[in-house]
């Protein structure tokens, strides 16, 4: 491949910027779908900064990791998706500060 | 040239999540967070990890938003629900999220002061991958497929009994 | 090995009660009466005439009768380690003697789940022998849990009205001191291995420690919170009143007579010995305590109108005793304070028994629903005239001695303290001859019915007279058996300390 | 005499079975054995008392080693001199009266057998303490003899009021007590032993006269006297004590008991010697309490209380001879007051007895000829109390107050307190006679005394009027004391005032030649009388200063006020369980936003580290 080298800063710092936005997405909406979407988002940059660290270095452990993260995500969003079902079922909607039966 | 395509693919990454986190109909965002994967993917790519582009397009953008897609056309959420969405998203609601994510990421920022460094720009390939996988990283292999295997189980029994209610009902 | 055996005895007891209930209700309590018995028999068989002193510590502390070592977790240092000396002996006995009288108070009492009854009843006495036999650190932290549990179930399921309140309140009390014990004996036992490369919960190897003196000083009171909660100090004795008043007839005189002690054995054997410097600097506080407790449940005693409280407050006092004659740390005020763990243990499982046959027959606890019950019952007013004297300190008996020698120890140490803890004899003469007054006599009311006590108690009741009696007019054999105890003490003050400079006898060698 | 350890052994052993037989023995066999065991012991004492008088040997006995603790190693021994035979003689003989008189006077009693157990353990733990070897026995006596006072104080236990004043008998005399213990605590800290014998030596060795701690010593052995003697200021329970059976008064709160205060200076004299101070402060003690117990005398109303105060007042004198230094005689007066006082008491109690217990001296009157064994005795009995020539108190008392004017300095204002007191002694005594025996009868008497009754009384009656002419053993036990040298006007005037309150009370109370009433109606008579009856309100001040404050404080705390920190940290607990409970509302964002919340501090902290 060529030898094109990217400021590890920068790939980071884009992680970094797309981890907030999931952060931030979590926390602001309250449908849940949007929610699991925001994990999404994060998993992603977390999966970004991986790869970059394996490929500041030339290793496959980098995208290893990945591999992994993905088939976190894959699982989470199965189960997460049916619960989603289930909620709408329960709750008849999906806003999350409705469903709220674990206050103490 | 190739610089430039992968500050283009990081914008549109940003950009695309961005509109995706803030749309009110869940299918658009949907559309987006997909854009924003295959993005992402094209940053793998530039960073010499075809294997990890190829997965990113297959499975995230490919499998995964088509569950995404497929749960949201079984809810079927109306006009109203968009109209709610609409409501929930107003700037009140911003304030605390907003500040919360900022402060993390200039913390993140700040936290990569560190001594500067760049990718090699060799490229890893699957070969490499895959020895690695099923070498030294073969236990991961078994736990992820554990998991796969859990997530499995737990999403049949959860949809399942949703859709045997809705098919009783009927 | 005829340690272990003692205590699985006991174990293997309890259990054998707990299922023979299957076959007759009554049957239980004749399990649990012969596994005492057979215990406290096997137990007195199997002392070793004169033996060597066994292991030899550090500082040639005691003289151990038997010692027994059984591997465990030797990657943690950690054996079944149980070793006897002359104090363990006597309270060894103690324990049985008063486990004897725990069954027979509560002989009739029982009604739910007697054979359960009895299983706690001896699984309690088998954790404290274990806790009087145990040199294993981690080992007594084991014991001192087992004991414990089966106390508080005692209360919590046979209890009176605010069982569950009371148990709950002596189960925490216990269990958090206790955990601050643990932590002392894992911050023990790292300093150990800190000094020696080796791991060890054993009192032997842990004992010749030399502790950093901050360090020292926080673990020592680790130990010492655990053991005051228990004999128990002022202000560490608020859980005492509830759990006796609640706890069933066997219970209180289980708790009483022994339960109570091992806090006392446990300054005695760890906490002093573990850490002579700190435990000297803290003696003027220990003492202070000591005092207060003295007077302070005496006074409080004074107030209570329900019987069984009243008793418990007598405890708080008197332990309070135990505590002035441990810090007071000479050979009187030391042997006062042994002396004073066996005739308490004696005079007070003796009133508590009484107070339990009377609500067994009255049906309440009120010293203000009684009066004059002497006229009913006259077996049971001399037995109720003897004990209270005893608790107030009648010479010739067993609590005298041991009040006058801590006070007479003390006062060598600190005049001022002992004239303050001497107000705690009058004090005791107020609240016991006012229980006897409330009690057994004043008026009486005729129409009330009331067994005076029958053979099975006047032989329980026989026998701790007797046990008083000998204590107060020849307590030698129980003074020769704690000497060795005592003595290794003596040896842990610096020579030249202010304590020992002072001790009876020096200012007669003097000129 | 190796047998001497059966004298206290026989009546504990007495008492001993009467305990176990549960009051199921016969009454005769209850009253052979209770007085049987203590005529034994009084022929036991002759024996040993005859043996002491033909060789005056002390005689040393040890039975077993106590307990050993270092250089603590008390026995169980026994120290028989010429102070122990009289005391075991006076406890014994006038005990053994004591008994045989107890029988008629208890017949009707249920809890005869009791009784006699009680009265039995006395009789035992009196001699323990008076032939004790060292202070730690001496204190075993000692305390035996108070539970056995509040055993039979509180005797009739049905009646509150009985239990209060044994009660109160125990207390006060605890306090005592325990300034005692305290006292035994000093001494051998200080000397390393309580024996009686090598204490006094090691003292005279150790400390100079004057210093400091034999001071202290001796001021608390004084609280344990004053307590158990029943002086200022632990008096007030002697009059309540009362409140037993009459004889019990007699032997227990006249003869023998409360003059153990008396034994115990009398036997740690070398003591005292060394503390100059103490030793004054007893004389002022006794004279104090003399008088002031004699004026409370005066008022009474109540038979057995004008005898208890009398009681207090002769005490009084004994303690008064042994601040001045005539311990001799003190223990005279203690053997003569034994006899003229257990006369007295019994006498009363004869009198109670046949009035259907009737107490106030003024429902009673014209006994004379209808009681006259009685009344002859307690003529006797009175007049040796108001020490009136030729008796034995006159012997006894006389020569106290002449030692009490020889000593240099205070000598002739204890001299003219003590004189002023004899005087009121004959005032309250013969009117106690007039009252009770002459003038019109108010009661009838419904019985006679019988012999058992009438037998000790006859034979104290010979003793108070000829116990004068016994010489005491004693003078191997104290140092000779100056012959008195006093003048013969001293000696006129010591005879002559008790004659003078003799004539004072026959013209008050007999011939009315003076009006007591109109004594006693004036503003100031109202006033005393009331003042004199409640015995100088000391019971009301002891009263505010301590029961009182005692009683609040135990109110006070009776909840448990160390509780409340425990509760507080409960409530502190439930507290916060509530306010971590709001933080759980079970919204999933607030949870995430928590999260983050806690993601930002963390990485903050980290980086903060970091850098």
């Amino acid at each position: 491949m060529s030898g094109l080298q990217i400021p590890m800063e920068h790939v980071l710092a884009l992680a970094g910027l797309l981890f907030s936005c999931g952060l931030m997405g979590l926390m602001l909406r309250r449908n849940i779908i949007f929610m699991l979407m925001s994990l999404e988002v994060m998993l992603n940059a977390v999966a970004l900064a991986f790869v970059a660290a394996g490929a500041q270095w030339g290793q496959a452990d980098g995208q290893i990791i990945f591999l992994l993260i993905l088939s976190v995500a894959a699982a989470e969003v199965a189960v997460g998706l049916g619960l989603v079902l289930q909620i709408q079922r329960r709750f008849k909607t999906l806003d999350m500060d409705q469903a709220r039966r674990l206050r103490g | 040239m190739m610089a430039t395509l992968f500050y283009l693919a990081a914008f549109i990454a940003l950009l695309a999540t961005g509109l995706a986190l803030t749309r009110t109909n869940a299918a658009h965002a949907l559309i987006y967070l997909i854009v924003s994967l295959l993005a992402v993917a094209v940053l793998f790519f530039l960073m010499g990890a075809p294997f990890a582009a190829a997965l990113e397009i297959v499975i995230y953008a490919g499998a995964i938003m088509v569950l995404f897609v497929f749960v949201i056309m079984m809810l079927n959420v109306g006009q109203e629900g968009i109209e709610r969405e609409r409501e929930w998203l107003s700037a009140r609601n911003w304030v605390v999220p907003g500040v919360l994510a900022a402060i993390l990421l200039l913390e993140l920022l700040l936290a990569l002061r560190a001594a500067p460094a760049t990718t090699s720009g060799v490229a890893v390939t699957p070969k490499e991958v895959g020895l690695a996988l099923f070498g030294p990283y073969v236990l991961a292999v078994e736990i992820a497929s554990m998991l796969l295997l859990a997530g499995l189980v737990g999403a049949y029994h959860l949809g399942r009994r949703f859709i045997v209610r809705r098919e009783r009902r009927r | 090995m005829s340690m272990a055996v003692l205590i699985l005895m006991l174990l293997g007891g309890g259990l054998l009660a707990w299922q023979s209930e299957r076959i007759h209700p009554d049957l239980p309590r004749w399990t649990a009466l012969a596994t005492v018995i057979v215990a406290l028999v096997f137990l007195l068989v199997s002392l070793p005439p004169e033996q060597p002193t066994l292991p030899t510590d550090p500082r040639g502390t005691g003289d151990w009768l038997l010692h027994l070592k059984l591997a465990w977790m030797p990657r943690f240092g950690i054996a079944l380690e149980l070793a006897l000396d002359g104090l363990s002996l006597l309270l060894l006995v103690l324990t049985l003697l008063l486990g004897l009288i725990a069954i027979a108070s509560s002989w009739s009492e029982i009604d739910f789940k007697p054979g359960l009854f009895q299983a706690n009843l001896l699984w309690t006495l088998a954790g404290v022998c274990g806790v009087f036999l145990a040199v294993d650190m981690f080992l007594f932290f084991l014991f001192w849990e087992v004991m414990l549990i089966p106390m508080y179930l005692l209360i919590a399921i046979w209890g009176h009205e605010n069982k569950t309140y009371a148990a709950t309140k002596f189960f925490i009390f216990t269990q958090a001191s206790g955990l601050l014990m643990l932590l002392a004996i894992v911050v023990l036992a790292w300093q150990g291995l800190a000094a020696s490369g080796r791991l060890s919960f054993s009192y032997f190897d842990l004992l010749g420690l030399t502790l950093d003196p901050r360090l020292g000083w926080w673990t020592m009171l680790g130990f010492f919170l655990a053991f005051t909660v228990k004999l128990p100090a002022f202000p560490f004795h608020t859980w005492l009143p509830d759990a006796h008043t609640q706890a069933p007839t066997a219970g209180s005189v289980l708790l009483a007579g022994i339960l109570l002690k091992t806090g006392a054995y446990g300054l005695l054997r760890f906490c002093i010995p573990l850490f002579p410097e700190a435990s000297l600097q803290f003696a003027p506080i220990a003492m202070g305590l000591g005092v207060a407790g003295v007077i302070y449940g005496a006074v409080l005693a004074f107030a209570q109108s329900d019987f069984k409280r009243l008793v418990a407050y007598s405890s708080v006092s008197h332990m309070g005793f135990v505590l002035l004659g441990l810090y007071a740390w000479n050979q009187l005020a030391l042997q006062g304070a042994v002396m004073q763990m066996v005739a308490h243990g004696i005079s007070t499982a003796a009133l508590f028994m009484l107070a339990g046959a009377l609500q067994q027959r009255l049906h309440t606890r009120d010293m203000g629903r009684m009066g004059g019950l002497w006229h009913q019952a006259p077996r049971m007013g001399a037995c109720a005239m003897f004990f209270a004297v005893a608790s107030l300190g009648l010479p010739g008996l067993g609590n005298f001695v041991a009040e006058f020698l801590v006070l007479l120890g003390l006062f060598a140490v600190q005049p001022w303290l002992a004239a303050l803890a001497a107000l705690g004899l009058i004090t005791a003469a107020i609240y016991s001859l006012w229980m006897m007054q409330q009690t057994f006599q004043g008026s009486p009311d005729e129409q009330r019915k009331l067994a005076d006590f029958d053979v099975r108690e006047m032989l329980a009741m026989g026998t701790m007279v007797v046990a008083l009696v000998w204590l107060g007019l020849y307590p030698q054999p129980v003074l020769d058996l704690a000497q060795p105890v005592i003595d290794s003490l003596q040896h842990l003050v610096p020579s030249d300390n202010a304590v020992v400079a002072l001790a009876p006898g020096a200012a007669v060698n003097k000129p | 005499m190796a047998g001497v350890w059966l004298i206290p052994l026989l009546p504990l052993a007495s008492a001993l079975l009467l305990i176990l037989s549960t009051g199921k023995m016969p009454r005769q066999l209850v009253a052979l054995l209770g007085a049987g065991s203590v005529g034994l012991a009084a022929i036991c004492v002759a024996l040993l008392a005859r043996d002491f008088l033909a060789d005056g040997e002390v005689r040393q006995l040890t039975l077993w080693t106590w307990l050993a603790v270092g250089e603590f190693t008390p026995r169980i021994a026994f120290y028989i001199d010429g102070l122990t035979v009289v005391m075991m003689s006076v406890i014994t003989g006038v005990g053994f009266l004591i008994h045989l008189y107890s029988i008629e006077f208890m017949w009707d009693d249920e809890s005869i057998c009791r009784y006699f157990a009680y009265m039995n353990l006395f009789v035992a733990a009196m001699l323990v303490l008076v032939m004790a070897d060292n202070l730690l026995l001496l204190y075993l006596g000692w305390e035996g003899v108070g539970l056995c006072s509040y055993l039979l104080v509180g005797f009739w236990y049905r009646d509150p009021a009985n239990g209060r004043a044994a009660r109160k008998a125990f207390i006060v005399t605890r306090v005592g007590d325990t300034a005692m213990a305290l006292g035994l605590f000093l001494l051998f800290t200080e000397l390393g032993t309580l024996d009686i014998q090598p204490m006094l030596v090691a003292a005279n060795s150790h400390w100079q006269v004057g210093d400091s701690l034999p001071i202290l010593a001796t001021a608390l052995l004084l609280g344990g006297a004053v307590g158990k003697s029943a002086q200022l200021p632990l008096h007030t329970w002697l009059p309540d004590a009362m409140a037993g059976p009459t004889p019990v008064s007699a032997l227990i709160h006249a003869a023998t008991m409360v003059t153990a205060g008396v034994y115990l200076i009398a036997r740690t004299f070398g003591l005292f010697l060394l503390a100059p101070p103490t030793q004054e402060a007893v004389a002022w003690i006794g004279l104090l309490t003399l008088l002031l117990a004699a004026f409370a005398a005066l008022a009474q109303s109540d038979i057995k209380r004008i005898l208890a105060y009398s009681t207090i007042s002769q005490i009084g004198y004994m303690f008064l001879a042994l601040g001045v230094g005539a311990y001799a005689s003190g223990i005279f007066h203690l053997v003569t007051h034994a006899f003229f006082k257990a006369l007295l008491f019994l006498a009363a109690g004869a009198v109670i007895h046949c009035l259907h217990h009737e107490h106030n001296i003024f429902r009673m009157g014209g006994l004379r000829t209808r009681l006259p064994v009685i009344f002859w005795s307690f003529l006797i009995g009175s007049a040796a109390l108001a020490a009136l020539p030729f008796t034995s108190g006159f012997y006894s008392k006389d020569a106290i107050l002449l030692s009490a004017w020889e000593i240099p300095g205070i000598g002739p204002w204890l001299w003219a307190g003590g004189l002023l007191g004899a005087m009121l002694t004959g005032i309250y005594s013969f009117r106690l006679v007039f009252v009770v025996f002459f003038g019109s009868a108010h009661t009838e008497p419904d019985r006679q005394p019988g012999w058992k009754m009438a037998t000790p009384l006859i034979v104290l009656c010979v003793l108070s009027l000829l116990g004068g002419l016994l010489v005491l053993p004693l003078s191997g036990v104290f140092p000779p004391a100056a012959h008195p040298a006093a003048s013969h006007a001293v000696e006129y005037i010591s005879i002559g005032t008790p004659l003078l309150g003799l004539l004072l009370a026959y013209l008050l109370f007999l011939g009315r030649q003076l009006s007591i009433d109109t004594l006693a109606d004036g503003p100031l008579g109202r006033g005393l009388s009331d003042l004199w009856l409640k015995g100088w309100r000391i019971d009301q001040l002891y009263d505010a200063v301590w029961v009182r404050p005692y009683l609040g404080l135990s109110h006070w705390w009776r909840n448990e006020p160390v509780d409340r920190i425990y509760n507080a940290l409960v409530s502190l607990c439930q507290w916060a369980h509530h306010r971590l409970c709001a933080l759980q509302t079970g919204q999933l964002r607030w949870y995430a936003t928590s999260m983050v919340f806690g993601l930002v501090l963390l990485v903050a902290i980290m980086l903060r580290n970091a850098t």
